[in-house]
């Protein structure tokens, strides 16, 4: 058996070929392409689409839909995306950036899916051809998801209020230590009024700081204020260990991170 | 949250050749019909420049420039045994080895030139641009080209040459451990400077100024490659790369070059070499082997200046944030 | 094994071959159609020795299967050299002694490529931004970074 | 770069044509054309693709080898077994007598470390090789494994290595090789302070950025070229010779031009097995290190222990040094007993001091044999001696520089191996660096010479 790829025009034709064993969809092909040059026979036929809608970018009214194809390059250069620029040049380097897309960066296990850690602070809806799903449920079951995500959608920041920080040992490009986004929201006078933090690397997918966000809610952004988050940050995570860093490293720094991230 | 700045110091030497194994290389020069000339070695070329530097070697020795100097390697059907590229050995013993088939092949040549010149070889000598001329008197001269052609098609003259160098094998006594396993010796020393995050162990190399004694710098632009290059991976071995993080524990080594980690080109330290040379007795032109030393003498300067800035030693590659964060973290309560 | 024909411009010519469904642009490139100067290095996306420019982007042949680039136009180091004359980044690389071993040379000088088409002078960061997925073990990488620098100012006063 | 001709000015000859010039190279604009030819550039009609069958596990017997369903898989056209090797069990240094031989080229009965090949499939495509050898069935029996050197050298540890009997290599001067000069004892019982401190390291990869790997072709009369990016071509064609049992006369090796080596394409491991692999098809074969394989299959760096107790004066003199050093070859020897041993000649560093004592063990243990790496034997033990170095100036109270004058070898000085000190420029190095790095010493550390009068 060698790899054959099968190309279609629509996502619908593609669903349908999906559906047979040893069959993956091929997105930027950072992953499925690297795992068969590893050696992965276990895939034998890849399934890709055409259809351009896949790559449209859309802001309208505040909010961003984003097709499953599109590029980190292309979020980086879209001038209406600026506050997400940071997040989508915090993957790979220039090469990667052109070809990791949206849809793929769902599924890259930690360390890499430093956009979903984005797009999970962001609250993000995952659209298939079934529906809409909210992402952290999608995240919490995109292991034994088959169906082919068209599009990501969710409410454009302010450029103020959302917030972005990966950590990595090698400059510029290395993989994450961790990473952290953050959507806040602050009343006149700087206090916290909403809060969405996600995490990377703290996991084996992103996942939220949920105890962090609470204790942050009616915080100003000082560092007394924010200690108890900071203290929190670490409820609930499980880092992971790898190449790049312990677990208990993972863990030390996360609080520090997160507090640079805030006060910066 | 405090930055904190350090600097260190550390001195090295560094050994040339395996003489524990003997240490042979051979090479074979010969010239073409027109005066060009071919070294025909079996040494490789891992990109340091050993082609190249051997064909200056040779140009030098037979007087001609480097581009009329052609070097074959490395093919087992044609190129003479060479131990091999490792070992700081490749410059110095390769080196000596053209050197000495380079000179028999200029003997033969200036032969042939006293012939057509009707003078004695001894009295003759190689300007350096391709001509043969008679000492003091150099209107009375002729161009290598025309003493490779009367050589082939006239005088039936091989200009040719044999070089073989070799360091006899040295065996250690058993008790005492007395042996000669190198020959020449290349010396650094490295000052290093570096600031690191108090609360994240990570550490930026600020500066480091490398002082490299190498013998002799045969092209001094291929050696500041080799030393910079070098310096880099020093720096890389210091607070980087392992194919196991947690050593003796096998588990988690990377298996690309995102998991195996090197300085990228946002992490670089401001670079300084300097080069002093001391020609060494039995190296080419005095040189020695830079290709190894130059990647040892900063580990230990940084390492020393991690100790300066923080006051936390550690004593086991490579120096992790994380290592760095656990020893500030067992200094506070301890 | 099953074929599939694949079509494009490699550095200016027109290309059409069989190959086996699957197969990498790198390896088509390489095996098939003989150009040899993109490098096989990792296989994996990490090393950036197989970069080539694709209708103008950045990409990486070892993860691109060749046949989703029908009709691209496709740009190698092998065809940057134009009439026997290096381009301005080539001759920056020999005069910066930028090369050692030479096998991430390629890659690094499609790297640059890309970056001074879309700014002809760049910043120091921009260049080390712009090479951050390009692998180098041999030069510490400070010389591929002055190599580029010098080959910006070179072009930006040929425009001048 | 800096060249600081004031140095040595009075035994250097300059004004010489070629040497000392900056000739531009002659393989850049290969580099930069992309021209340049790698051994991988070269493509043959009907090359088949060989791919290696790995050990999961770090220790274990192997009861059984089944290759029946991956010879019968599409475009799969040889596997090959230990059966296969003429002469299976090698040793690289055993051309310069360093034995006993201790290594298999495809794993016969045992494994001993995670990674061992096993089985080499040969395919048309490199897919179907990848494949077939996912079919490979091997069934293993779990051998307990040790990674810790320390543990390996206890009574009573798993044994890693049958050809050597117990878990280091035995030199003719025993368990370690040694170095004794003056009186250790003696130097310690005088010393005003003793410091003993352990450093430690991690294996290292080469990492050059193209892996290694060779392309094997018949020439069509019983010879075979081999194109390989091998650092040592005679080494790996002698030693090919003698795993194939072939004679040299018919093996061509092809090299010279190699993506990145630092000590990592000296083993003597993709040639013999892809040579054998043309030789029993008839056909052209590849067998190129995947980057994995690059990383945790070709030997990195030895991990090194260096233990060093040092006796020192207040006056700021070493009077005593002890050292032992312990390298980890992996569960095979490849050159790491070279490099113990040419790590005990290095100590105790460029230092003159006249009682020392050096101990250097080569052990075994369940990990990727190590090999070779830029600094063989030096690199990790001059990391050990620099900060021991700053450890002892800091302890006497002294300026770490100056305390490095004070010790610093001279010409004539005779070294713990016993060869007297030539050539030395340790103390001109530092005064540089001292100027350099703004980092005065006395002016009579600046006075000094690596000459001595009459050396």
């Amino acid at each position: 058996m060698s790899l054959a790829l099968q190309t279609f025009s629509s996502v619908k034709d593609a669903n349908a070929a999906l559906q047979a064993a040893g069959t993956r969809y091929l997105g930027g092909g950072t992953l499925v392409v690297r795992a068969a040059n590893e050696g992965d026979v276990s895939t034998s036929s890849l399934v890709r689409v055409t259809d351009p809608g896949l790559s449209r970018i859309a802001v309208a009214d505040g909010d961003v839909r984003l097709g499953a194809s599109v590029t980190m390059a292309a979020i980086a250069r879209h001038p209406e995306l600026a506050a997400l620029a940071p997040a989508a040049r915090a993957v790979g380097g220039p090469a990667i950036r052109n070809m990791a897309t949206v849809g793929g960066n769902l599924f890259a296990p930690a360390p890499y899916g430093d956009f979903a850690v984005a797009l999970l602070a962001l609250d993000a809806t995952i659209v298939t051809e079934d529906g809409e799903t909210p992402i952290e449920a999608f995240l919490a079951s995109r292991d034994t998801s088959r169906a082919i995500i068209t599009a990501v959608g969710f409410a454009l920041p302010k450029v103020e209020s959302f917030r972005f920080l990966k950590v990595s040992r090698v400059k510029p490009k290395g993989v994450s230590v961790l990473s952290i986004a953050v959507v806040l929201e602050r009343t006149a006078d700087g206090t916290v009024s909403s809060a969405r933090i996600a995490l990377g690397c703290m996991a084996d997918r992103p996942i939220r700081a949920i105890a962090a966000e609470k204790a942050l809610l009616g915080c100003k952004l000082a560092p007394g204020e924010i200690a108890p988050a900071l203290a929190a940050a670490g409820e609930g995570v499980a880092p992971i260990t790898d190449p790049i860093a312990s677990a208990w490293y993972r863990a030390e720094v996360l609080p520090v991170h997160l507090g640079r991230l805030l006060l910066g | 949250m405090a930055i904190r700045r350090g600097r260190g110091v550390a001195a090295i030497n560094y050994p040339t050749g395996m003489n524990l194994g003997g240490d042979p290389t051979q090479a074979l020069v010969h010239s073409t019909p027109t005066g060009n000339f071919m070294v025909t070695l079996s040494s490789v070329d891992l990109g340091q420049g050993m082609k190249q530097i051997m064909a200056q070697i040779c140009a030098e020795t037979i007087g001609v420039p480097t581009d009329r100097v052609v070097v074959d390697t490395a093919d087992t059907d044609t190129g003479p045994h060479c131990m091999g590229t490792f070992a700081s050995r490749g410059t110095h013993r390769a080196g000596n080895a053209v050197i000495q088939a380079a000179k028999e092949a200029r003997q033969v040549m200036l032969e042939v030139a006293a012939e057509e010149l009707e003078v004695n070889a001894s009295d003759l000598e190689t300007d350096g641009q391709g001509n043969i001329q008679v000492k003091g008197a150099p209107q009375k001269s002729i161009s290598i080209f025309d003493v490779a052609l009367s050589a082939h098609f006239k005088r039936g003259r091989s200009i040719s040459g044999r070089g073989m160098f070799l360091i006899p094998r040295s065996y250690p006594e058993k008790e005492t451990g007395a042996m000669k396993p190198s020959t020449c010796y290349a010396h650094a020393c490295t000052v290093a400077e570096v600031e690191v995050d108090d609360e994240t162990g990570e550490v930026t190399v600020l500066t480091v100024k490398n002082v490299f004694e190498i013998g002799r710098a045969l092209n001094p632009k291929m050696v500041e490659q080799q030393l910079v290059g070098g310096s880099w991976m020093g720096i890389s071995h210091a607070l980087y790369e392992t194919t196991e993080p947690y050593y003796p524990n096998r588990d988690h080594g990377g298996t690309d070059f995102n998991q195996y980690l090197m300085p990228g080109p946002g992490d670089l330290a401001q670079t300084e070499i300097i080069v002093l040379e001391r020609p060494s007795a039995d190296g080419p032109f005095g040189a020695k082997g830079p290709g190894e030393m130059c990647a040892n003498p900063q580990i230990p300067a940084v390492a020393n200046a991690v100790f300066d800035a923080v006051g936390v030693r550690i004593d086991t590659l490579p120096i992790t944030p994380e290592r760095i964060l656990r020893a500030l973290k067992a200094q506070t309560t301890g | 094994m099953a074929k599939v024909p694949v079509q494009f411009t490699l550095n200016g010519a027109e290309k059409a071959e069989f190959i086996e469904s699957g197969t990498t642009l790198l390896n088509a490139l390489r095996d098939k159609i003989g150009d040899t100067s993109p490098k096989g290095g990792c296989h994996q996306g990490t090393c950036g020795a197989c970069s080539v420019i694709i209708d103008g982007e950045l990409r990486l042949s070892c993860l691109t299967l060749a046949e989703t680039c029908n009709g691209a136009d496709i740009k190698t180091t092998a065809g940057l050299a134009e009439g026997g004359v290096l381009h301005p980044l080539q001759r920056a690389f020999l005069d910066a002694f930028a090369t050692q071993c030479g096998f991430c040379t390629p890659g690094m000088i499609m790297a640059a490529k890309v970056l001074l088409d879309r700014t002809p002078n760049p910043s120091r960061e921009d260049v080390v931004e712009a090479l951050s997925g390009n692998i180098c073990r041999c030069t510490g990488y400070e010389p591929i970074i002055q190599a580029v620098l010098v080959a910006a100012r070179a072009n930006s006063q040929n425009a001048a | 770069m800096e060249l600081r001709k004031d140095y040595f000015a009075d035994v250097r000859k300059d004004g010489l044509h070629e040497i000392g010039q900056p000739r531009p190279r002659l393989d850049s604009p290969g580099h930069v054309t992309g021209k340049t030819a790698y051994f991988a550039d070269r493509n043959f009609p009907g090359m088949l693709h060989l791919k290696m069958v790995r050990s999961p596990h770090h220790h274990a017997r192997i009861r059984s080898i089944d290759t029946s369903e991956a010879e019968k898989h599409p475009g799969v056209v040889r596997v090959l077994t230990a059966r296969d090797v003429p002469h299976n069990v090698y040793t690289i240094l055993i051309l310069i007598q360093i034995g006993p031989e201790d290594e298999t080229v495809l794993a016969d009965g045992k494994v001993r470390w995670k990674g061992e090949a096993v089985v080499a499939v040969l395919g048309e495509t490199e897919r179907a090789a990848q494949e077939a050898a996912a079919k490979v069935k091997v069934d293993y029996e779990v051998l307990p494994a040790v990674f810790d050197m320390e543990e390996a050298l206890k009574p009573g540890a798993p044994l890693v290595n049958e050809y050597h009997g117990q878990n280091y290599y035995l030199y003719d001067s025993g368990e370690c090789r040694k170095v004794r000069f003056g009186d250790v004892e003696a130097g310690f019982a005088q010393a005003d302070h003793i410091l003993e401190q352990s450093y430690q390291s991690s294996p290292i990869e080469h990492a050059p950025t193209e892996t290694t790997g060779c392309v094997v072709a018949p020439e069509g009369n019983d010879r075979f070229t081999c194109y390989t990016n091998t650092q040592a071509m005679f080494f790996t064609l002698d030693n090919a010779s003698i795993i194939l049992q072939m004679p040299g006369s018919k093996l061509h090796f092809v090299g010279g031009t190699v993506g990145g080596g630092f000590g990592g394409k000296v083993d003597v491991i993709v040639e013999p097995i892809a040579i054998l692999g043309a030789k029993l098809t008839g056909r052209p074969v590849s067998f190129v290190y995947s980057r994995e394989e690059e990383m945790q299959i070709s030997s990195p760096r030895a991990a090194e222990k260096v233990v060093i107790k040092d006796g020192v004066m207040r006056d700021g003199r070493i009077v005593a040094r002890k050292v032992t050093g312990y390298t980890d070859a992996g569960a095979y020897s490849r050159h790491s007993p070279y490099g113990a041993q040419k790590g005990a000649a290095h100590y105790p560093g460029p230092y003159t001091i006249p009682n020392v004592w050096i101990d250097t063990y080569c052990v075994y243990t369940n990990r990727t044999p190590s090999s070779a790496m830029r600094g063989f034997g030096v690199t990790i033990g001059d990391f050990a001696l620099e900060v021991q170095m700053d450890k002892l100036a800091r302890l006497i109270g002294m300026d770490p520089l100056e305390f490095r004058f004070i010790n610093a070898y001279r010409d004539g000085d005779m070294k713990a191996h016993r060869q007297p000190t030539e050539g030395a420029a340790l103390i001109e190095c530092m005064q540089e660096a001292s100027r350099a790095a703004n980092w005065p010493v006395a002016e009579k550390y600046m006075a000094m010479s690596s000459y001595r009068k009459g050396a």
